[in-house]
């Protein structure tokens, strides 16, 4: 079942899904497999694993921060990918690598793509790749059946819209608001304003992410977006509240 | 990015217009003193024996360095864009100095982003990008460097796109600033031309230009690469020697692999997996882990060489400038001077080497006297900090 | 006192054959950037309301100052003679740092005397002297300042006027100084005035210039004596004060009496038994007790107004300066920049006032740190003393 | 008796006369009296008495130093002449005041000359004046009948030396060699030649100076010169030895 398969049925028993995220190799490799077996068991329903990479431009500073201690720690993209082999070995659910261009530029796309599809992955987000340099990354992504997860966001034009709904594969990732990942959003009639515009020019099931952090932010984007995500929220809650505080939070969700 | 998509149509739109040109040359005149002279240096020519050595004078410019050009060039740009902000990264401050010159100018809100480590290192230029009104904001992730200043003013942008400007410092990151770069530069090799061949009726035979970003090497280069018989020579930092692992050197002896990072596409200096390393040089403004793509570009066309220059030959040159020419070069423009000091000698009479400097040392005092452990200075630093202890 | 007599005739000789002129201005022009620009300050000017606010960018000049335009003429006087070696006075650093250059860019050998006091203050450009190649002579004796730094060079002169040329750094001291160092410096106020009318289509209305030994402001002022409509105005230092005593104001408010020092006759601050007394200014290059003997002519004359700044004025002219036109000028020139400020709200927005901008004032770092009271350098310089202590 | 007289006396009876030097107040005005009184019983045959200034642009280290000290002290001209009028009461042989031109130019000098002549003074040796600007000076010294004692140096013209010679009255302080006062000075066949240019030029007393320091000076000069001065050295051999040591240096001399 692919990815976009999965999103349609859960949008069949659920108003809206969630993803979360985490950054493999931190604070631990041992952690993160207590984070996502938690997550799992609270419901979740998909999952991005972040490798860290050392520039991570579009991170704010809890991302940057975690990225910056895994790397210190020695994280490889070898970890990663065992990560990814052994979740989804024992969960259902999709998991999917986020990171930037230059890991897989420097694995090899055709390799890297294959290496994720060995390792059970679903898709690959990177942020830093803009849709015009895309072509290569995403035949490499095709050529294993994974999918190629684009962003659109509210500067982006139509026309470029267009264009990414053309090129993505599984779902698209809506991002809330200018900036970083991190800060607060202030969902408003401007969110869903621009998930609408999304919608009209793709039929790929939409998730929407960047500076969700609340029960009321997650029931706001039911019924507009097909999947909620949080990812920097859920890096603070690990640091101040642990494992526990994770699991007391995603309780209140779903 | 539609920012870069907007920054790119009136970038290009003013690039057609010649009355631009002509403001930006106007402004430079008028506030910066450029033409920059083309210094003949007699008694270099002297000592070395070999080709006459000119020196083209980027570190006249107000500020000190050629990153001058560049800021008022991006200034005019956001005046038309209408922008009330503009940030900056900065390394060892002499492009955070010059952006909140230019800010002050022409009165944009300024924020400067500093790596926490270089902060410390160059206390003097945050002083100075203070008293210019500019807010300066340490960086603390990562290496807490240039790079790191890089990306997080590559954050604000993304956030606070609609009415801040990024002054980018040097011709590398997204698309258009490779190419905007080093169109504001071009100035430096324009001058350069028509003076050498007004004093020497001919063109260089060789010039050399430092590369950190690449952005004065372009600046000169550009005047000469149809000039195919001129040989442009790009020195990178050697830093301890590019065996070591402790320098910048990207292109030079194939240390560099083609990567993407920080929004552009270029050689950086990586490890296996993809991750950015640690980069060293004496000069701050060298210590970066990309390189322009246009000079990679030339590289990989073979129309423009690489060297690379250590540490310690830089400190000599330097000691060598001051004392046979009374300049000051920036220690990163002292890696020029390197170059064409080995070329110098191998060279006839006849022949003509262009020095790039493109800046000034002054503002390097600690960093210079450091790399040459001066006495007095230290004594000098004790002596006043015991007085402020004192206070 | 044959040497300068003989000085006198060589001198004489030159100022007649415009092709001196001509070889003086090519070296100024290819080695420093002159002509220096002439920046019209929009914001100043805004903020004020009133006259048109220019400024005349000696800062610009190699070395940072219009001290480069005295020394690379009296270089050039000193080649015509043969001599092998010069020697001179530094209170600041910057005229020592101007000559150590002029000797390196030469070939002479170099002495610079200096005030132990203010060696003591000014290490960074006395870091640059040496680096330069130039011999620092720390002078012990009076107030171990400027003024027995230019005794101590009187002293070396008459021991070695066969080989050395004493390059005077200010139009004071012996005949024929004044003239000379007044006429290398005239050339600030013919670029000023075809600058100024060229933008402007006409004169301007008032001048303003800090007066140390008087070099700049006669630089500037020489351009427009002839025009008496131009309202020239000197602007001493002030100090704590002109009551406190802790000032060099020799010409504003009678201070200053007529008499005979250092082989010149002019207004000195001297006690009733015509003894020398301490002066004070925060910026070292006004800190004298003597002024040109030609601005003390035009002093009488009334054809040039003497007025003073305080050491506070001058540190918030400064700030304004750096914030609202992106210059640095030196503590000297902000001096300058008091008056122009006091007198634009005054006048009508179609008067014009060109500020000479004699330096920059990057080299003051310490200076202004100390004047700002700012703790983030202390901090760092506590931290940079720190390490030393650990070597 | 004018100086002239006085020296040409002198010259009959001995090979060559002694001139030295103090500079008032330094490093008391309490120990000038007993150095002057050390100096006439050791038979020196005149003395010069430096008033200081803060600008000794014609002194070396030593005289600068004790220039500087004098006045830090507090010495004022004041102090100077009466220092002179108590030597002149008891003493026979001739004093001079020896100081820079703004001392006089300050005290008025038409008054300065009459103070000095008031005080015992027989002359006025002023070495930062040059003979073009001497002119009021001079017929200030006439006026009350005091020496202006003027300078020759082996650097001046003919034509300069034939001017001194015109303007100059007492005697003229011939300079040894180009400099400061201070350093030694190398006694050959060149001071000899500058003496004997200068004798050409006038028929007044020669003295001289400027690096005189020792009995074979001295004896080198006997013969070319009227009078030998000896200045800093004389300071010098205060500061290390006290009066005592002066006392017998100058026994060695006469
Ligand atoms: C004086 C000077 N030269 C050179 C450089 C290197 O930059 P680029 O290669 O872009 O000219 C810098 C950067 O800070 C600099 O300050
Ligand atoms: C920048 C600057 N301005 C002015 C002066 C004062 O000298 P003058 O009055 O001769 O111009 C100095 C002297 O050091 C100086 O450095």
């Amino acid at each position: 079942m692919n990815l976009t398969e999965y999103l349609t049925q859960l949008k069949q028993k659920k108003k809206i899904g969630l993803m979360t995220h985490l950054v493999c190799g931190y604070p631990s490799l041992e952690v993160n497999y207590r984070t996502v077996s938690t997550m799992v068991e609270a419901g979740v329903d998909l999952m991005e694993l972040q490798i860290p990479f050392s520039e991570p431009i579009a991170d704010g500073p809890t991302m940057v921060k975690a990225n910056q201690t895994a790397l210190n720690q020695g994280t490889t993209v070898k970890d990663c990918l065992n990560l990814m082999r052994e979740v989804t070995q024992k969960y259902t659910i999709p998991f999917l690598f986020m990171t930037y261009y230059n890991i897989p530029l420097q694995q090899g796309l055709l390799n890297f793509c294959q290496q994720t599809k060995e390792a059970g992955g679903s898709g690959l987000i990177v942020p830093d790749l803009p849709p015009e340099e895309a072509k290569e990354f995403i035949a490499a992504c095709k050529e294993y059946r994974i999918s190629p997860i684009l962003l659109m966001s509210p500067t982006s034009s139509d026309r470029r819209l267009e264009m990414i709904s053309r090129m993505a594969d599984g779902f698209i990732y809506c991002v809330a608001r200018k900036g970083v990942t991190g800060p607060k959003t202030d969902f408003s009639a401007a969110v869903r304003i621009f998930l609408r515009r999304c919608r009209e020019k793709t039929s790929l099931p939409l998730a929407l992410g960047f500076g969700v952090t609340s029960k009321a932010d997650v029931d706001f984007l039911a019924g507009e977006a097909d999947v909620a995500v949080i990812g920097s929220f859920m890096i603070k809650l690990l640091e101040k509240e642990g494992i526990e505080g994770v699991r007391s939070f995603l309780r209140t969700l779903i | 990015m539609t920012t870069l998509e907007k920054l790119e149509a009136v970038f290009f739109k003013l690039k057609e217009d010649p009355s631009f040109w002509q403001e930006y040359t106007r402004i430079m005149s008028t506030y910066s003193c450029r033409p920059t002279p083309l210094t003949f240096s007699q008694n270099l020519t002297k000592h070395f024996g070999g080709a006459k050595i000119y020196i083209k004078r980027e570190d006249l410019n107000h500020t000190g360095a050629h990153k001058a050009n560049n800021v008022m060039g991006q200034g005019l740009l956001v005046k038309r864009m209408g922008k009330p902000r503009v940030i900056a990264e900065t390394g060892a401050g002499q492009h955070g100095v010059a952006t909140a010159t230019m800010a002050a100018k022409f009165g944009f809100e300024c924020t400067i982003y500093m790596g926490e480590v270089d902060m410390e290192r160059q206390s003097p230029n945050v002083f100075w990008m203070q008293q210019l009104g500019a807010e300066v904001v340490p960086v603390k992730d990562g290496t807490r460097t240039l790079k790191d200043a890089i990306n997080e003013s590559l954050r604000d942008w993304v956030t606070n796109m609609d009415t801040t400007h990024y002054v980018l410092g040097t011709a590398c990151g997204p698309h258009p600033f490779p190419t905007m770069v080093a169109y504001f530069q071009s100035i430096i090799g324009q001058e350069a031309r028509e003076q050498i061949l007004k004093a020497e009726n001919k063109l260089p035979d060789v010039i050399c230009a430092c590369v950190g970003g690449g952005s004065n090497a372009l600046g000169i280069f550009q005047g000469f690469l149809e000039d195919e018989a001129v040989e442009l020579v790009g020195v990178e930092a050697g830093g301890e020697g590019i065996k070591t692992g402790r320098h910048a050197a990207r292109l030079t002896g194939d240390l560099g692999r083609p990567g993407v990072a920080q929004g552009y596409k270029t050689y950086f200096l990586q490890n296996e997996e993809g991750q950015m390393v640690e980069t060293h040089s004496v000069a701050a403004g060298l210590d970066y882990i990309g390189v322009s793509p246009i000079l990679a570009d030339l590289y990989e066309k073979k129309r423009v060489k690489f060297t690379y220059a250590t540490d310690e030959e830089v400190v000599e040159a330097m000691k060598l400038a001051m004392k046979k020419e009374g300049v000051i070069p920036a220690l990163e423009s002292a890696h020029a001077f390197v170059e064409a000091f080995k070329r110098a000698p191998e060279m006839s009479r006849d022949q003509i080497i262009i020095i790039n400097q493109s800046g000034r040392g002054d503002k390097d005092i600690f960093t210079v006297a450091d790399a040459l452990k001066d006495k007095m200075w230290q004594e000098f630093i004790k002596h006043k900090a015991a007085i402020y202890e004192s206070y």
